[in-house]
């Protein structure tokens, strides 16, 4: 298998706190990678480096053999990057352009369908509710079908129709050889999703391997064994 | 060792300047039009041009920074900016004092003058903007950043008096005129208090550099020791 | 090609957003009103006012500037929108360049009021060379522009960011806004140009050349951590 | 009383948000500067400058105040803050005093290093008439503090932003702005008081008095939906 | 037993769009209701009208005989409410001496090691990770021990210890009196927790009464029984 996400030997650090120490973590091209640790952790800060937008002091990473900064995943963080003062049609119509997707109309139009906002469509994104904004952004991200998804606490303010339709997304991703990084700290749903785990605490890499069956049944199982 | 390059190079300084006033108070005559006054033309002139090279030199440094992400290169260009800004600040103080008996007036805007004070406010804003961003990495890349678009300024007030019509006097050093205009005695005292002014600016940043750097010693030991904990 | 149109989504996209939440217009546009209202008050004489129009217009186009410039990223920051910008395979150079395309717009627009205005209150004529006063203007106001964006790039997470900015372009301003300041009191006094003059409209240029170029090239330092 | 104490509470809360450390006074000394060198930029003739010096000063800084008002509620916005003050037991009335409180002390310290500077720059001595001139600055800055406060709420509620209103606001400065000018220029060319000056200080205490009673009634209807 | 929060008849219009309708909802004093719908519900806009923060155009809510804007309810919305430029420490500081609290000082300190951040009380908000923004911004709702909290997805982005330091919290809030309004999508948490739930689906209240034995068991119960 190749992997399409190396990180070998990355330190963040903020001012003189290192937020990363010392991480090397492989994920393979097709696989679904469940980034877990508790606040602070370290986790966003990983996410962001791997999308290029954190420079970090040593180690390297590398995505698909390239950089962070040239491999344009699709991401989504804390702030969900849409414009409040733009409706629903009108972000998309922009991030379907910026990301130079072929015909940004008919993707939008589809997108705002998914993702069950096919009737708010025209209302400006400041009148949205919270959760209504994250499936936004989650249809942001997804659009131009990105190779790499990286996720950050992806189920935040969604309520279970939108898991349910997040999951779907994500097995289709998968299914079209996306490889996927999201961390959460709502396991249940994590464990079902993911094809494997990672552990980070207090920015050093605790655990890295496949989610087992053990794992499925008993989701808070990583945190125990690693107490 | 660096400490004593340092003490080298202010001792060195300190010889030269003591040989430049012997000379220019001693043996020079006063100047045919001007009088005594004319003197201050030793140090008016030459600050201008330590301050103006110490900026490219800073250009420089930051650039560097730029490619190697070295700190060291960042730290070297702001006390050069710091350094440089000093000696602008007494080609501004010293050519005021000039114009006062001259020109009777102590400023006006002409190309020459305003394009100096306007050099001065970029790097002052330069340092003022240095203090204000507390993350090294974040103060490094924007303060380069600032000094590249600086520069530009610093060609403008070098030629200004080729461009424009100035109040301020025309070009007369030899680099630039092709010789001829200074009288050799005067111009041989100039470019001896020139290297004098260099070897003072050269002694200062690297004090400054020192300080720096010993700063950024005491934060990677502090790194140092959160990794090894 | 991709950067142009690129920056050309980028200004699109923000001119749309001013206009709907109208941010900046109203401030820049309220503040450049009462600036001349002001003038036309403290000057009695409007001989004077003639002289120094030029400078007074100038004056207040880059006043108004630092009020559009100081939103222009700040825009980007509610909902981390510039982290989206950044991770896109949208260049930094691009996004400069699309933000100094909309500042150079409601600047233009800005400008445009603050003429009429200034023509109507101090009964100046201004429409007698409307082509080269338009070309002294747009290069003008390129200029302005385009350092307003890349030090708004520059700017946009410091502390104490409204002061900063304005402390940081103006002093790089200076010779532009000298050299369009003597352009329009030349243009508005009627008077035909000398090679001196060229000088100057020359100096616009190259102004404007030098930096957009380095706003290009430096535009990935600045924005990228 | 309680008012008063919750003002003070919001006005040391923005302060040391703004203020955090004595970089900011280089800032602001910096700011001043390269405003005032501006100016005399554009107005070449130093002795033009003299005569419309207290014009001048009062543009820098209604330029200066309008870079500070429109941060001072904007600062609320992030993470809904202004949402859990109006949740807590602060009323709207001590809110809009607070802001405009941090507002005249930043924009007085501005003042302060403005007239300084401007001072050496071009030569005039304004420390004659220090007592009545610290009045007028106290006046004057009070009463576009406390518009500038009701023009941050304005802009920041989304129900009103579209009306339009600074546009209104703006120009209402213009009558206090006058005022404090008129009086500037006498007591930096060092006349004595006639009693039509005497008017110009009422308009000053008289326009204070009324806007600052006009905010705290309105203070409600402009901040809670 | 007393209603603490009585809402009669109360609708809300976005524009033409009834965001609320019709709501008559009673909350015991001393209860703790879950507030439960999908996105888009009207959930926020309840909890928003609650606090005095939205106005509302026909019926009537009251908070102990009170209108909102008088009850000065501990308000946690989507938005944090705390300041990134100032420390955690100065942000209590501040909150505290707002709400009129006895000792600000000592109860800031106390609260921040209630919540876990004891360690990182002088750094800035901005450098928080999401988890800790949210556990600072319920130290600001708890610390001046309000007799209604309202609490608009307070388990947002928490991590598991943080979720149990939560519930307890909420637990001992319910035993010195305070009634609890809380929204969420997270049910397993929300029912263990409740002592009634109510269920909004565009707007209309659908249900609202005690949490029975049978929910416990099967969080998503309420959703299927109104779908
Ligand atoms: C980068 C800036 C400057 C440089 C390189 C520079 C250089 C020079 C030089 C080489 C001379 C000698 C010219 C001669 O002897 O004919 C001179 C003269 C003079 N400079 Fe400057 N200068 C600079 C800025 C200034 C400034 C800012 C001022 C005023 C504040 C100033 C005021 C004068 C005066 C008054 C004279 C003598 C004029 C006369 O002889 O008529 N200079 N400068
Ligand atoms: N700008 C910053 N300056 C200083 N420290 C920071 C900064 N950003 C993050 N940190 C610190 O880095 C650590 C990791 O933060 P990060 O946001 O990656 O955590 P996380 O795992 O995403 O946590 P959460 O689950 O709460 O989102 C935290 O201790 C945080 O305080
Ligand atoms: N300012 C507004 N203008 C117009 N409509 C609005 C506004 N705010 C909210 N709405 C609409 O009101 C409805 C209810 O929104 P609300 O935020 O209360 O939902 P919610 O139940 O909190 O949802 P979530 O679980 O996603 O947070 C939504 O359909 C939303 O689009
Ligand atoms: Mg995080
Ligand atoms: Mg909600």
């Amino acid at each position: 298998m190749t992997s399409a996400i190396e990180l070998a030997g990355v330190w963040k650090f903020y001012g003189d706190y290192a937020a990363v120490r010392d991480v090397t973590l492989n994920v393979e091209e097709g696989s679904c990678c469940a980034l877990l640790g508790r606040n602070g952790a370290g986790k966003t800060t990983l996410l962001r480096i791997l999308a290029g937008l954190s420079s970090f002091e040593r180690g390297s990473a590398q995505l698909f053999g390239v950089s962070p900064r040239q491999a344009h995943a699709g991401f989504l963080g804390h702030g969900i990057g849409v414009y409040e003062d733009l409706s629903a049609r009108e972000n998309l119509h922009f991030f379907a352009r910026v990301a130079e997707v072929a015909q940004p109309e008919s993707i939008a139009a589809e997108w705002l369908e998914r993702v069950g906002l096919a009737n708010a469509s025209d209302m400006l994104v400041r009148q949205f509710s919270r959760g209504m904004r994250q499936r936004l952004a989650l249809a942001r991200t997804f659009l131009h079908t990105p190779k790499i998804l990286l996720l950050d606490e992806p189920f935040t303010s969604l309520d279970d129709r939108a898991i349910a339709m997040l999951s779907e997304l994500l097995v289709e991703s998968r299914r079209r050889g996306a490889t996927i990084i999201l961390s959460t700290h709502q396991l249940r749903e994590a464990m079902v999703i993911a094809s494997h785990v990672a552990l980070i605490e207090n920015g050093r890499l605790r655990h890295a391997g496949e989610r087992t069956e053990a794992m499925l049944d008993d989701p808070g199982l990583l945190y125990r064994l690693h107490a | 060792m660096r400490e004593k390059i340092a003490i080298g190079t202010a001792a060195a300084a300190a010889a030269l300047l003591a040989n430049n006033l012997y000379q220019m108070f001693m043996v020079l005559p006063d100047e045919a039009l001007q009088g005594a006054i004319y003197r201050i033309l030793f140090f008016h002139a030459p600050a201008a041009l330590v301050g103006m090279i110490g900026y490219f030199v800073a250009l420089t440094f930051s650039i560097l920074y730029l490619s190697s992400k070295n700190f060291l290169h960042d730290s070297l260009a702001a006390s050069v900016v710091e350094v440089s800004l000093v000696f602008s600040v007494v080609n501004l103080v010293t050519g005021s004092i000039w114009a006062r008996v001259i020109w009777g007036i102590w400023w006006t805007w002409d190309a020459r003058l305003t394009s100096a004070l306007v050099c001065v406010l970029i790097f002052f804003g330069y340092l003022v903007m240095r203090r204000a961003i507390e993350e090294p990495t974040q103060r490094a890349r924007l303060s380069s950043a600032l000094c590249i678009f600086g520069c530009v300024d610093v060609v403008i007030v070098y030629k200004s008096i080729d461009w424009f019509r100035t109040q301020h006097p025309g070009p007369v050093l030899d680099f630039r005129t092709g010789g001829g205009k200074m009288d050799p005695a005067m111009a041989h005292i100039f470019w001896l208090n020139f290297l004098a002014i260099l070897l003072v600016a050269v002694a200062l940043v690297l004090v400054r550099t020192r300080q720096e750097s010993t700063a950024r010693e005491i934060d990677s030991l502090r790194r140092l020791a959160h990794t090894a904990a | 090609m991709k950067t142009i149109r690129h920056a050309l989504l980028i200004a699109r996209k923000d001119l749309a957003l001013e206009l709907r939440t109208k941010e900046s217009l109203n401030a820049a546009g309220a503040f450049a009103i009462v600036i001349l209202v002001l003038f036309s008050f403290a000057f009695e004489e409007t001989e004077q006012i003639k002289e120094i129009g030029g400078g007074l217009l100038w004056l207040v186009f880059a006043f108004a500037g630092a009020l559009i410039f100081n939103r222009s990223f700040a825009r980007e920051l509610p909902n981390d929108c510039l982290d989206t910008l950044l991770a896109s395979p949208l260049s930094p150079a691009s996004l400069v360049t699309g933000k100094a395309l909309a500042n150079f717009v409601m600047l233009l627009a800005m400008e445009l009021i603050s003429i009429v205005i200034f023509g109507i209150f101090f009964n100046v004529n201004w429409t007698r060379h409307i082509g080269e006063l338009s070309l002294v203007f747009a290069l003008g106001t390129w200029g302005i522009s385009i350092l307003g964006a890349v030090f708004g790039a520059l700017t946009v997470n410091l502390r104490l960011r409204e002061l900063m900015l304005p402390i940081i372009i103006y002093p790089l301003l200076v010779p532009l806004l000298i050299a369009a300041i003597e352009l329009t009191k030349l243009l508005l006094s009627n008077q035909s140009m000398t090679p001196n003059d060229f000088l100057w409209t020359k100096l616009l240029i190259v102004f404007d050349v030098v930096f957009t170029a380095l706003a290009m090239l430096l535009a990935d330092t600045i924005l990228v951590n």
